[in-house]
């Protein structure tokens, strides 16, 4: 006896197809949607104070170290005490309501809650003090921050992306004296170029496991 | 020589192949088959069934039960301890895979060596195969101390742009074991095609008929099918039989390449594999023996066929302690003080009670199948062929563990003691094991009904067609006996 | 060489086989239940891991960044703290008699590790476990958080309330029923305080009372001289040492610098000519110094009387005279020991005039002591290999009489007001005195201490006292450098030091801040020693120390008293009979808690002893002939009672190289009080301890209990099995063969199959561990631990052996007399070797190789397989069987290096030869466009050595330290024959016996 | 079944039934002989013989496993070798980052994995099962097919197929069951009835 519909033969061919097609889009959606690209990059949180870079940098053009003042010597860039804003802000909109918070610190004397955009891994150790001697500019993994009213994740801080730059670091480099000019173009024409190449080719960056992993 | 003929006839040709003497009583038809076969899965189970289920099933809940608090406090709910990072797990996961060994060997390597009785036992032997090589997986998996990363292992692309390192036996092991399972998965699946048509046909309800038929894949015994099936059957047991001789190769690589003395050596490969033929068959036996009593197959697993796999215990036994007393030579010829420590430890040191009791059951006790009389007595075989288990899992624990304890070292040499835990996962695979059977037993025709029937007498047209035929191009002999001559 | 000797399994091997067996199987060592630890139970930090887990999967899609993480920049940036970067500041601990100097590091204002101060003299850049432990002490959640009254907490308001109105009365009273009760000091600013609190209140006694001090040094030299005077060794000059019942390089006053000159004068560097250094010890229990000694004579502690007696006069016989001292002294044999032990020692003696030294342990009595001296004067070692020294605090009384009579005060209802500042009496004042039962009829005492242990729970108040690292003090070291110590941070439970407490009673709250303040008090004093203006008090404070007094040194001029000398050894009691059914009992301080101080620290309690290798636990030693005779196994509990009727139960260990009829008893455990380590950890002692035979007493009866108590040890099984691992040899071998670590391990260095990789390029790190000069003090363990946030996982855990040391010390015994073994340490931690067998297994690439010849480990690709554990010859890696970083208090995860991840459940981990220094030393020297020079990169183990056994560096460069180590011919590679390469080389030991008792 | 509907039905294969091998490979070689070509034996095992009776040629899996082989052989070889050494070169135990000897086994084992695919698959296709529904299985009798009988099936689709001369030429092989399947004509109702008429 017939225990089957005709249309039933098809079965095949939709397994084909369906399998199939369904395990791509399951390839791409994870390689798409699980990678630190699209779950980390754009990761904008509130911050406790609406702090501008793009007001500070972009338009006042103040200097990235005079805040991030440790950023040549130690791992840490360090977020700027109070203090430093005070130095400015004690003169400069003295009463503005949106820095209460600022003021309240410095009489209270209790940390600005800021909110960790660029975070990496207990387990990744990476030193601002090195990348920079090296010609890793500011914007090279921060990205345009000179334009950013609220600081954004422009990069997936992931290892293969570090690894990208580590392999082949020449690309990535710029002159010593451009590391914190947010706007510099890599122009291959340049005369600076050959000056970078020639650091470029000093710099050998770990590929090993403990070169960042301790 | 010829290679068909009624099974039932003389010996033909020089040598007297053990499957052309009669295997199978006179009075099986091809209806009497499919009645014996399908009627175990049609009629509703017996009390012992259930009960056998009911015991099984208890045990697959003791693993649930270790596992999920494995996985909940880490591997320190065992027993593994450094030096011994290995021990029971690893144990288990060499002794199921071991015993996954008979199913695949008993149905390409004995379908290409011609030997026909092998077709009462393939299936049975096969899904054996599977289910021990799912419980030999599992430990792999369960053994790791991070198993929610265990994807490590695979090749998958990843941020951290980080790849498994090939150099590993244990990622051969990942892909040995993983084709392992697939291959067979395969062959058993197509072996099962026809004979889910059978039980399809026999059917009496439309649900059952619906399920067996949708597995069946509408086969519909089409010549023109058979012919490549068979073609594809025959390739499936040439890429198995290689692959069954390297999965145990490679799974003792995991020792062979390391630098720990008792680990370290080239014997391993041949010597695994013997053992995991040995402790297959082993396996196959103590199952028969039950599921024949159980269903009443005897009429198909006739004692011949037990005899036979009796045999075969006592070669590969043999080769088993021969590869005992060749280790020990080359330890004690080598001059490795390290080497000669090893196996000395391993005969007096601590585990010395493992070593005897691995000896006494793995190279004594199938020497009683040198006598006919127990070589044919079913109390006999049973107990031996557990015994057999029994020693074949000590002799992983003795390699693996006895080996660890003591290395190079003094100042790091341990003991190792089990927990609960650790016996729960193994008595617990077990359970998984029997569960899986149960259920195979009671569902899946366990014996391969077409090609028993294809040895039947006067299963094949006679003699004199046959020779005709012989020269025409495109001739296919029976699955039974299907190397083509040339 | 090692391998030719004959070895014994283990000792119950050469007793009774089967339960050697037994024994190696450790199925007695530990009783252990068959079940898994623990119930299943939502513990907290499983519970965040889970949500955590949880709530990444809801974020996945928006941002797997769950949940936000807050920074918290400074308000006002502190002017040396630059974030990331960790600073180091000069401070000094004390250990026991000596001042120990050191260099903190402080990770954003938290200490994070301690150092030794190279430029200190009882430091010179090494430190002792206790030293490096001393963080943990620090962060211990467990220490005294409140003042309390009667148990009930109070305020520091309060207390200060107290003290003034104390002060008040007192006055008044001139002190009258006042007693201060405080442990020797050797901060002149205490003694200073001290003194002028004694002048304002005539009335008033100070006691000073430590169970372990040294006490009978003191004696000694009073006793010898006149005059209470400290006793310097300056052990780098000495050839032949011999040591009466001394453990100077371990449990001894000064052991650090002690380990360093006798390391020195031990160096054998290549054939140069150089002899090495000879040392007999001989003591009733195998100590670390004994395990070092050339010749080694295990004695009851009565009978080293008698052997100094002996050998003094031997010396007559050399012709060197003691003076009317000889004879005192008897023939110069003793019954029982052989008699190259008196007449060749004393000859070795009288052959390195100038070049010798005889030192007494701080357990022998008075006489002893003084007997040394006068040796040493006569073979002119005084002001070569010993100098006098006037101490800090003249005053101190000697101990146990002292102790005694303030009960027996206190008992009489003279004492109204009692100060403990610091110690522990309850605890360990001698049992006789019944310091407990008298502390009752004191109306107010105030208790000073970290911990509310026995003594602080039983007084009326209690004052949490501050840690050395929270507090301002200072210290001048046994050869009078003067040294601050600057607290590193504020107290954490805003403790008190004793300074500002004296000072409190001193000087009313109305007075100057300048007499009340700790800081300026110190300040004060450092002006006295040379400190006088800003410039050199900052000065001071940077080095750690200051310019050396001098004047405090006597380099001689010293007359001996021979007369008193002569009577005291008159008056030495006769050595009493031992047996079976009296035994004599010797009073140890503990090799890593000492009197029981550093009871709580949970490093400590891991840390296997450096002989016994027991954890968590301490034990009665007992030579392995009296064992034998008495039916005792180890792991057998005991009763042990005195003649006097007191009794301990303890469990028994049977130890090798223990002085048949003599049974060793470490101080310090088995605590009532004192948190939660120190809890049920060991066996109390004290209870047999009297203020009559404070060290050592005889007629001890011994009884089995009939039951076991299980013991965890980190090594269980004892000799090498003639294998060639801790290689050593003697001089004249030596000089045979100057390579016989090769020919002992040779490597086989196969023709590659393969192209090997290439480390010509860049810094190739390697390391060299010199067994000749390594003492097995096992500092550089906890160093270790310090360094690298290794886990702590329990007495439990390690009887499954599971204790996570990245480095630990095998210790083995060697020879063929269970009673008298030589002992061979060898310090293991990864090899880093070339051809790793680790790498080749790892089926996920976790670990592998650096450029740089490191053997990589990362921990977050790691999934545990242990396959690489398996296949590791040297058994260095560990593994987390559980989460060992689980349920850590607050204050404790300060302990952790910010440069080190902590290791989760489930991965490997291993000696990485602190990488984390090599990176930072390596991103300074780019910072600074400048190439890594030699000694930049300093591993922990390395720094922390006393002995200077360790040496690492770039073993490319061919001039760097490590390079000439390993050159040294005297060099070979641990199991070299596996054909691992391993970068860590070891410098085989060479034992340099005197030939006249060799055979 | 036979169900009496009026829908229209078009026969679609003349079925005939044979009891032993040697009957049906006899009748198998009339049916050649009378060159039919839609046409098919089932029989519950191979007979084997039969495709000498049937004319059939040598089935061509074994290519396709060969080249499933090769293929699985060159990923093996390819990914190992790109992957360690190429992406991200390790030094692993002091080994070239890509040394073939430690990358045997897996291209065994993929060579095998891959072609067992080709093998099973290959087989499936060439068959072109699974196919669930087929008009054979229209008729009762064909159930004993996978038990004990063996048939012959000629498809109305043959060009030489004639309801009548067929059956004719059928009955002249004498089988010990004929039937002609009809099925009907696709309707909108889908499931199509069939009729099948038995006679003997």
């Amino acid at each position: 006896m017939q225990l089957f519909r005709r249309s039933l033969n098809h079965l095949p061919l939709a397994l084909v197809v369906g399998v199939g097609g369904l395990g791509a889009a399951l390839t791409v959606g994870i390689w798409y949607y699980f990678s630190p690209r699209n779950l980390q990059v754009g990761y904008t949180p509130k911050q406790p104070i609406p702090y501008s870079h793009k007001l500070h940098v972009g338009e006042l053009g103040l200097d990235c170290r005079y805040c991030h003042s440790n950023v040549e010597r130690s791992p840490e860039a360090m977020i700027p005490p109070t203090q430093t804003c005070m130095g400015c802000h004690a003169v400069v909109r003295p009463d503005s309501p949106r820095l209460a918070a600022l003021r309240d610190s410095w009489k209270s004397g209790n940390p600005v809650p800021w909110v960790r955009v660029h975070k990496l891994p207990e387990h990744a150790y990476f030193d601002h003090s090195v990348h920079l001697p090296a010609g890793v500019g500011c914007a090279t993994c921060h990205g345009r921050i000179d334009q950013m009213d609220e600081v954004r994740l422009e990069m997936p801080l992931a290892m293969g992306w570090c690894l990208e730059c580590h392999r082949d670091p020449g690309p990535h480099l710029r002159p010593q004296t451009e590391l914190t000019n947010m706007s510099w173009k890599r122009d291959e024409a340049s005369t600076v170029l050959a000056a970078v190449s020639v650091a470029a080719a000093g710099v050998r960056p770990p590929e090993h496991c403990t070169g960042c992993h301790r | 020589m010829s290679a068909v003929h009624p099974i039932g006839g003389p010996i033909a040709g020089p040598i007297a192949e053990i499957g052309e003497t009669r295997l199978l009583p006179a009075h099986l038809t091809p209806a009497l088959v499919s009645e014996q076969v399908t009627s175990v899965t049609e009629r509703p189970a017996r009390w012992g069934w259930w009960l056998y289920f009911g015991i099984s099933l208890l045990f697959l809940g003791v693993l649930a039960v270790s596992v999920s608090y494995l996985f909940w406090e880490g591997i320190g709910v065992w027993g593994n301890n450094s030096p011994i990072a290995w021990a029971w797990d690893i144990t288990n996961f060499v002794w199921w895979i071991g015993i996954g060994h008979a199913g695949t060997l008993i149905s390409a390597i004995l379908f290409l060596f011609r030997q026909r009785w092998r077709t009462s036992i393939n299936r049975f032997a096969e899904a054996m195969t599977i289910f021990a090589v799912i419980c030999a997986l599992l430990f792999p998996l369960i053994h790791v101390g991070r198993p929610w990363h265990i994807y490590y292992t695979l090749p998958l692309p990843n941020q951290m742009g980080m790849w498994p390192n090939f150099k590993s036996p244990l990622l051969w092991d990942v892909f040995a074991v993983g084709t392992y399972f697939t291959v067979s998965l395969l062959f058993w699946y197509v072996g099962l095609i026809p004979d889910l048509a059978t039980a399809r046909d026999r059917a009496r309800s439309l649900f059952r008929k619906r399920v067996y038929g949708f597995a069946a894949l509408g086969w519909r015994g089409s010549h023109r099918h058979w012919r490549h099936y068979e073609r594809a059957y025959l390739i499936l047991a040439g890429l198995s039989t290689p692959l069954v001789l390297s999965v145990h190769s490679v799974v003792s690589f995991d020792f062979a390449t390391s630098v720990i003395p008792g680990w370290h050596s080239t014997i391993f490969p041949p010597y695994f594999v013997a053992g995991a033929v040995f402790s297959g068959f082993a396996m196959v036996m103590t199952l028969m023996l039950i599921a024949r009593q159980v269903f009443g197959l005897k009429d198909m697993m006739t004692l011949q066929h037990l005899e036979l796999m009796n045999k075969i215990m006592l070669v590969t036994g043999s080769l088993v302690g021969f590869a005992y007393a060749t280790e020990f030579f080359v330890a004690m010829y080598s001059g490795n003080e390290y080497e000669r420590y090893a196996f000395t430890n391993r005969a007096t040191g601590p585990y010395w009670w493992a070593y005897w009791i691995m000896l006494s059951c793995n190279v004594l006790s199938p020497q009683l199948f040198w006598f006919k009389r127990w070589r044919t007595s079913l109390p006999v075989m049973f107990v031996v062929s557990i015994l057999i288990n029994i020693g074949m899992w000590f002799e992983r624990f003795v390699i693996i563990v006895t080996s660890l304890h003591r290395d190079y070292l003094p100042s790091s040499w341990g003991y190792f003691r089990p927990t609960l835990v650790d016996v729960g996962c193994f008595l617990g695979s077990l359970g998984l094991f029997f569960t899986l059977f149960a259920l195979f037993i009671r569902w899946v025709p366990q014996i391969a009904m077409f090609e028993v029937k294809a040895i039947l007498p006067g299963a094949q047209p006679n003699q004199h067609r046959h020779r005709v035929e012989r020269h025409e191009p495109g001739h296919h002999a029976p699955p039974a006996l299907a190397s083509r001559e040339a | 060489m090692t391998n030719d000797r004959v070895f014994w399994r283990s000792l119950e091997a050469k007793a009774q086989p089967e339960q050697a067996r037994e024994r190696a199987t450790g199925s007695d060592v530990v009783k252990q239940s068959i079940d898994a630890p623990g119930l299943i139970r939502l513990r907290r930090r499983q519970f965040l891991s889970l949500s955590g887990a949880i709530s990444a999967l809801v974020g996945i899609g928006c941002s797997i960044r769950r949940p936000v993480e807050k920074i918290m920049p400074y308000t006002e940036m502190p002017a040396d703290v630059t974030v990331g970067v960790p600073s180091h500041y000069a401070s000094v601990l004390t250990r026991r008699g000596e001042a120990l100097g050191v260099v903190v590091q402080s990770s954003e204002g938290r200490p994070t590790k301690v150092e030794g101060n190279p430029e200190h003299p009882g430091s010179a850049g090494g430190t002792d476990l206790q030293a490096q432990a001393a963080l943990l002490d620090l962060y211990d959640s467990e220490r005294a958080r409140t003042p309390t009254l009667q148990g009930a907490p109070r305020t520091y308001a309060e207390v200060d309330a107290v003290l003034a109105e104390l002060a008040g009365q007192l006055a008044a009273s001139g002190g009258a029923g006042l007693r201060v009760l405080s442990e020797p000091s050797l901060s002149p600013t205490f003694v200073r305080l001290r003194a002028a609190l004694a002048a304002k209140l005539p009335n008033a006694v100070f006691h000073t009372y430590a169970p372990v001090s040294d006490s009978n040094e003191r004696a000694g030299t009073q006793l010898a001289f006149g005059r209470p005077l400290l006793v310097q060794h300056r052990l780098a000059g000495a050839q032949v040492i011999v040591a009466l019942d001394s453990d100077f390089l371990m449990t001894e006053t000064g052991s650090v610098e002690a380990a360093r000159g006798f390391a020195n004068g031990r160096h054998m560097d290549s054939a140069a000519g150089k002899q090495p250094n000879r040392l007999y010890a001989v003591e009733p229990t195998l100590s670390v110094t004994g395990s070092n000694a050339d010749h080694r004579l295990s004695l009851p502690a009565q009978s080293i009387a008698a052997y100094a007696k002996a050998l003094a006069a031997a010396l007559v016989g050399q012709g060197i005279s003691l003076g009317a001292l000889d004879s005192e002294l008897g023939r110069p044999e003793l019954a029982g020991v052989a008699s190259p032990w008196t007449l060749a020692v004393a000859r070795d003696l009288a052959e390195h005039r100038g070049a010798s030294l005889v030192i007494a342990g701080s357990r022998q009595p008075a006489a002893v002591h003084a007997l040394a001296h006068a040796m040493n004067s006569a073979l002119g070692n005084v002001g070569r290999t010993v100098v006098y020294v006037t101490p800090v605090d003249a005053e101190e009384p000697l101990h146990f009489p002292d102790i005694a009579s303030l009960a027996r005060d206190m008992a009489a209802g003279k004492v109204q007001t009692l100060l403990v500042l610091g110690g522990n009496p309850v605890l360990d004042a001698p049992a006789d005195v019944q310091f407990k039962e008298a502390l009752a009829k004191v109306p107010l005492s105030l208790c000073l201490s970290g911990w509310r242990h026995e003594t602080g729970e039983l007084c009326t108040w209690h004052v949490p006292q501050a840690h050395a690292l929270e507090s301002w003090g200072d210290q001048v070291s046994r050869i009078g450098a003067y040294s601050v110590q600057q607290p590193l941070i504020s107290p954490l439970f805003k403790g008190r030091s004793d300074t500002s407490l004296l000072a409190a009673l001193l000087a009313p709250a109305a007075s100057a801040v300048s007499e009340r303040d700790p800081y300026l008090l110190v300040k004060a004093t450092a002006a006295m020693h040379g400190a006088d203006d800003e410039r050199r008090w900052q000065r001071l404070l940077q080095r750690g120390v200051g310019p050396r007094n001098v004047s405090q040194i006597t380099l001689g001029g010293l007359s001996l008293q021979t007369a008193a000398i002569q009577s005291a050894l008159r008056a030495l009691p006769e050595a009493a009979q031992l047996g079976l059914d009296s035994l004599e009992v010797v009073f140890l301080a503990d090799n890593k808690l000492l009197d029981g101080r550093h009871a709580n620290n949970a490093w400590l309690q891991e840390l296997p002893d450096p002989i016994t290798r027991i954890t968590w636990d301490n034990a009665a030693l007992i030579a392995p002939s009296t064992a034998q005779a008495l039916g005792v196994a180890s792991g057998d509990m005991l009763r042990l009672t005195s003649s006097d009727a007191r009794s301990i139960e303890i469990v028994a260990w049977v130890q090798p190289g223990q002085a048949p009829g003599s049974i060793g008893l470490p101080l310090g455990w088995g605590r009532k009080r004192g948190g939660k380590h120190a809890l049920g950890a060991g066996f109390d002692v004290y209870p047999l301890r009297t203020s009559g035979a404070p060290h050592f007493t005889a007629g001890v009866k011994l009884a089995k209990l009939g039951t076991r108590y299980p013991l965890s040890q980190t090594q269980e099984h004892d000799v090498m099995e003639g294998r060639p691992i801790a290689l050593d040899a003697t001089l004249d071998a030596y000089r045979e063969h100057p390579n016989f670590g090769q020919r002992g391990s040779p490597d086989p260095s196969p023709p590659p199959l393969w192209k090997t990789q290439d480390y010509s390029q860049g810094p190739q790190w390697g390391m060299a561990i010199d067994l000749n000069r390594c003492v097995g003090c096992s500092a550089c363990v906890i160093a270790c631990q310090s360094e690298n946030n290794i886990p702590v996982v329990g007495k439990d855990q390690v009887a499954r052996g599971r204790a996570m040391a990245w480095l630990r010390i095998d210790r083995y015994y060697v020879g063929d007399d269970a009673d008298q073994p030589e002992v061979a340490f060898q310090p293991v931690s990864c090899q880093h070797c070339e051809q790793a067998p680790c790498e080749n297994v790892c089926p996920v690439n976790a670990t592998s190789h650096s450029p740089e010849g490191l053997n990589d480990i990362a921990y977050n690709r790691c999934i545990g397989t242990r396959y690489c554990m398996n296949n590791c010859p040297y058994k260095v890696r560990r593994f987390n069987f559980l989460n060992n970083n689980l349920d850590i208090p607050e204050t404790q995860k300060m302990v952790h290096n910010p440069d080190v991840t902590l290791r989760f459940r489930g991965v490997v981990e291993k000696c990485t030869y602190c990488v984390q220094r090599i990176q930072s030393s390596k991103i300074a020297a780019k910072r600074e466009g400048r190439e890594l020079k030699d000694g930049d990169v300093v591993t922990a183990c390395q720094q922390a050595c006393p002995a200077e056994a360790i040496t690492f560096g770039d073993i490319r460069d061919a001039t760097s330290a490590v390079s000439r180590a390993r050159e040294v011919d005297r060099n070979y590679a641990l199991l070299a024959e596996v054909g691992t390469r391993p970068r860590t080389r070891f410098l085989g030991k060479v034992r340099n016996p005197n030939p006249e008792m060799v055979g | 079944m036979t169900s009496a509907s009026a829908v229209s039905t078009r026969p679609v294969l003349l079925l005939a039934e044979f009891e032993t091998p040697d009957a049906i490979i006899g009748a198998a070689e009339h049916v050649r002989n009378a060159g039919y070509q839609k046409w098919d034996v089932h029989t519950p095992y191979p007979v084997h013989g039969m495709d000498a009776a049937m004319g059939l040629s040598d089935s061509r899996l074994g290519w396709i496993v060969l080249a499933c082989g090769l293929s699985g052989l060159l990923a093996a070889v390819s990914m190992m070798q790109w992957m360690n050494g190429h992406d991200y070169p390790l030094v692993i135990g002091g080994k070239p980052p890509a040394a073939y000897a430690s990358m045997v086994p897996i291209m065994f084992e993929l060579t095998v994995l891959i072609a067992a695919f080709g093998a099973t698959f290959g087989m499936l296709g060439l068959n072109q099962i699974p196919r669930h529904h087929h008009p054979v299985f229209y008729s009762e009798r064909f159930e004993a097919c996978s038990n004990d009988k063996f048939f012959i099936s000629i498809e109305a689709e043959d060009a030489q197929f004639d309801p009548n001369a067929t059956r004719a030429f059928l009955e002249g092989l004498t089988p010990s069951y004929l039937e002609l399947v009809e099925e009907a004509e696709p309707s909108p109702a889908g499931h199509p009835a069939s009729r099948a008429e038995g006679m003997r």
